[in-house]
């Protein structure tokens, strides 16, 4: 077993787990951090995938630096969406009953 | 060797508690900073796969930055579920 | 040095759009920022009719070395025939389009939102096309899922706020599938480069692997049948342009990519069986969608569950160009229909969702039951849905027709007679869902109140002929494309060939 | 699968997922998972071609780090549309702009503001938090050409100092100005500058002149670490500030 074969299953582990929360959970900020956890499995397959004994290739590292920022973005327009809608339906049940 | 190998073991499996973890917490709030704490870990890995300029970010912007947003937003979406209840109540 | 300069156009595909979102972030003057939009879209589609014109000079293929670093260490730009084909497709909707788009945001608290998102949607649309590297193309992907989900919340009701946040979550899941794939690409071959890629690739389970699940995120983005749930809410509640765009370039940009992954990037580690399944898949979604379609209760939700149908003829490609007696010649066959199939649907899908817009707009509502006497009062709104519904259904003068004509043609000479019968009976399908539309639109309004125009016309006729005639002029596209096929015939033919022909070729 | 979405925790519903789905689900995604641990275990890996070759072109590249080099030299095109993927966010998440342009051009981005209480720990701790982290930044940024660090880094440091100045409460971001939108698009507009820049002197986009690759790739950075500070800063306020008008309106 080495470094690499270890991160890489436990990447696919964690890609694994977080699939399963998308699908399986229902609240928005548990369905992002599953999804975040998806990443975080790609990106820990990508960085074992770097290692070559003593050389370190650099282009995975790059790659997955592009990724981190992606997925911050899209984690902050899915709750930028999820607070909208969450105000909506707060203004509309306020106004409604009175 | 054996003794590298035994702490990426022990980082990668508290890696993958904590991220089933924070997906079986009942409480919003505990499975955020299990996330974050989750980050925390994963930054250490990178580190000892001498991704350092990863690390830095992850840490920054992974843990750091996407656990202050889904914070905010939970504290958003859970006082105002508190607000909501409470005024139910009363009227 | 003329070749110098029209390499130089390459990447201005890209680079031209996110100029013209950096000056519409900028710019505060609404006049300004759709007059530069204006003056953008028509440089752009100089652009890519320049390359259209030089492309036969550079034996169908031009390759850009960004950076001069070339593929395997920098990132290399490629366009042939049929990226070209798409280019052309985007750039004249993103003309047509940008028009519409004057008139419909003339408000002004939307419109600074919507010219940035809308070039940056383009930008990302034109860096998937020409995109030659797996990891360029997950950037590409999401900038357009981003966009896309940014522009169809414009709309800012629960409805699409909900539809959007569903489409943000499958995009970024459907991403990173994608990207696993790549990650695993990279860990088997060293390369991120496609047409590297192509000469390595070798059938192994790894491969395998790859190709599953780079599948998977691209059809979850492509919304084939049984991943399709997210298309429709988030079709029918974006404003009119954006679903137009939506239905007409931004899932035919993952069919696009999925296309070359399977024809040509992993197409070792291809089987009849995976291919057989797609083709399945492409049944089922041309049967369910057209049959949802028939069943709902809104226009534009019809329109939506009509390109989930219509994206099932786009997957009969993979049976037919990849299983059959003899692959090659047929496998060109197939592919020249599937690609003019991809041209006809754009320009009737957006010239149907430009006039559902517009019967929104006038009607405030579009609930199918009650558009009694739309005749009357929107007459070229509905001249625009009939003429693209002709091209949708198939019928002989217009584009939709040649493309099924192809498509027909490639399963019989392929002996695969059962995708015909599924074609036929959408074909069928897609005739009673748009009769049943026009159907009531011409028929008697039973009492004036609840039937009228909520506006009243007059005061906003100007507008009104503006807005009608973007969405006809896409509409007489769609069926003189059926007139005039030979010219896109011959230029798919050629290039595609070629194409094929050069991703094994060039090392 | 994403057909129910929750915005409230006390409904601890599972998606309208039935437990026996749910264990089908978990069965299924478990098998596909060591299925695919099982494949990567047994295949071979690539030789590490590219490393090499990266590391071989590293003194073409005008810097030392490999990885900015990477990100900004070797693959810079991937980055550029990475900052567009920014601008798409903030784009979405910028605040609709004031209808009075009269009074647009009188505020300003940081404006004061009387808090509503006064923590003297925090405001003491800011007075020397914020002047480092704005040299710390400067630090990561230049130190990425050498050592890790970087654009991304530093902007993040940079917004980590504007998050905890709104905290203060002393001062407010006003989004609405033209010089936000200018940092915003600012990194994003100098890379497609220097782009263009780069196609007129050796003519082929993104190619820096060799000697001058430092000096572009440092224009890039600074750009881009200027739209990349607004830009995390931009999401964590306007989520915040979303909180703030939530509460305002259920007190009133």
């Amino acid at each position: 077993m080495t470094q690499d074969l270890l991160y890489s299953i436990a990447g696919i582990v964690l890609f694994g787990i977080g699939l399963f929360g998308v699908i399986a959970a229902a609240h928005i900020i548990r369905k992002l951090i599953a999804i975040n956890i998806m990443g975080i499995g790609v990106f820990m397959v990508l960085l074992a995938t770097a290692r070559h004994g003593t050389i370190t290739d650099p282009l995975p590292h790059a790659m997955v630096l592009t990724g981190i920022v992606v997925a911050v973005a899209g984690t902050a327009l899915c709750l930028w969406l999820a607070l909208q809608i969450h105000q909506l339906d707060n203004t509309t049940s306020k106004d409604q009953p009175q | 060797m054996s003794i590298e190998i035994a702490i990426d073991a022990v980082l990668a499996g508290g890696i993958i508690t904590l991220a089933g973890l924070s997906l079986l917490v009942r409480e919003m709030f505990t499975a955020i900073v299990l996330y974050v704490s989750l980050g925390l870990l994963v930054t250490i890995t990178w580190a000892r796969l001498s991704a350092w300029d990863v690390a830095i970010a992850e840490a920054a912007i992974g843990a750091g930055l996407t656990g202050a947003l889904l914070l905010v937003a939970w504290r958003q979406l859970h006082d105002a579920a508190a607000k909501t209840e409470r005024t139910n109540h009363v009227s | 040095m003329t070749h110098f300069s029209i390499m130089m156009l390459l990447p201005m595909t890209v680079g031209l759009p996110l100029l013209a979102a950096i000056v519409s972030v900028i710019i505060n003057s609404h006049r300004w920022r759709t007059s530069i939009s204006t003056m953008f879209a028509t440089i752009q589609t100089l652009i890519v009719i320049l390359l259209l014109l030089a492309i036969p000079d550079a034996d169908g293929l031009y390759r850009y070395t960004l950076g001069g670093w070339g593929a395997p260490l920098g990132i290399d730009l490629v366009v042939d025939g049929l990226s070209l084909i798409l280019l052309l497709t985007t750039t004249v909707l993103v003309l047509v389009l940008n028009l519409y788009s004057i008139w419909y945001f003339s408000d002004v608290a939307t419109s600074t939102r919507f010219w940035p998102l809308w070039w940056l949607l383009v930008a990302g649309l034109n860096a998937a096309f020409i995109a030659a590297d797996a990891f360029n193309i997950y950037v590409a992907l999401e900038m357009i899922g981003l966009a896309a989900v940014a522009l169809v919340a414009l709309t800012g009701t629960r409805t699409a706020l909900v539809a959007a946040l569903r489409y943000a979550l499958v995009g970024l899941l459907g991403s990173l599938c994608y990207l696993l794939g790549v990650v695993l690409l990279y860990r088997a071959y060293g390369t991120l480069d496609l047409a590297q890629l192509a000469t390595q690739t070798q059938a192994s389970p790894l491969t395998g692997s790859a190709l599953c699940l780079i599948s998977v995120g691209l059809v979850l983005k492509t919304a084939l049948f049984p991943l399709h749930f997210w298309l429709p809410p988030a079709h029918a509640n974006a404003p009119a342009p954006v679903s137009a765009a939506l239905s007409a370039l931004v899932v035919k940009a993952s069919f696009y990519l999925l296309m070359r992954f399977w024809l040509d990037v992993l197409n070792p580690t291809v089987t009849g069986i995976t291919a057989n399944f797609l083709g399945v898949l492409g049944a089922a979604a041309i049967l369910w969608g057209s049959f949802a379609a028939f069943r709902t209760q809104r226009l534009k939700l019809l329109i939506a569950y009509s390109t989930v149908a219509q994206l099932g003829y786009l997957f009969m490609l993979f049976p037919l160009a990849l299983t059959g007696s003899s692959p090659t010649p047929l496998s060109n066959a197939a592919v020249t229909a599937v690609t003019y199939f991809i041209i006809a649907h754009a320009l009737a899908k957006a010239a149907m969702f430009l006039a559902a817009g517009n019967i929104l707009a006038s009607c405030g509502h579009d609930k199918i039951d009650k558009l009694q006497g739309l005749v009357c009062y929107q007459p070229l709104a509905l001249l625009t849905f009939a003429l693209a519904g002709v091209s949708l259904i198939g019928l002989p003068p217009s584009g939709g027709f040649i493309a099924k004509w192809l498509l027909l043609n490639a399963a019989i000479e392929n002996g695969q007679w059962w995708w015909v019968v599924v074609m036929l009976g959408g074909g069928l399908l897609a005739a009673a869902y748009i009769g049943r539309v026009i159907n009531i639109a011409f028929s008697q309004a039973s009492t004036e109140k609840s039937t009228g125009p909520m506006k009243t016309v007059p005061e906003r006729h100007s507008l009104q002929v503006n807005l009608a005639m973007p969405g006809l002029a896409l509409a007489m596209l769609a069926i003189l494309l059926g007139f005039n096929a030979q010219w896109i015939l011959n230029l798919l033919e050629g290039s595609i060939e070629l194409h094929l022909a050069n991703a094994g070729g060039v090392q | 699968m994403f057909l129910k979405l929750e915005f409230q925790e006390h409904k601890l519903s599972s998606a309208g997922l039935s437990s026996a789905t749910r264990y089908l689900l978990g069965i299924l995604i478990t098998v596909l998972s060591a299925a695919l641990a099982f494949v990567i275990i047994r295949s071979e890996k690539a030789a590490p071609d590219l490393a090499t070759l990266a590391t071989n072109k590293l003194n073409l590249s005008g810097v030392e780090n490999p990885v900015t080099a990477v990100l900004l030299n070797f693959r810079s095109y991937d980055t550029l549309l990475e900052i567009a993927v920014l601008l798409i966010v903030a784009v979405s998440i910028l605040p609709d702009r004031l209808p009075i342009p009269a009074a647009t051009a009188k505020i300003q981005f940081l404006s004061n503001m009387h808090p509503h209480s006064v923590n003297p720990v925090l405001v003491g701790l800011l007075k020397w938090l914020i002047p480092l982290a704005i040299v710390m930044g400067g630090y990561l940024l230049w130190t990425g050409a050498y050592t890790p660090g970087g654009a991304f880094q530093a902007g993040a440091v940079v917004a980590g100092a504007g998050v905890a100045l709104s905290l203060a409460g002393h001062h407010r971001f006003i989004w609405q100005t033209a010089s936000v939108r200018i940092s915003l698009s600012l990194g994003l507009l100098m890379f497609v500058m220097v782009a263009a820049a780069n196609a007129i002197i050796t003519g082929t986009t993104l190619q820096y002149p060799t000697p001058y690759a430092g000096s572009f790739i440092l224009i890039i950075e600074v750009a881009a670490t200027v739209s990349i500070a607004a830009t995390l800063l931009l999401l964590f306020t306007q989520l915040k500030a979303m909180v703030e008008f939530t509460m305002k309106g259920n007190n009133q």
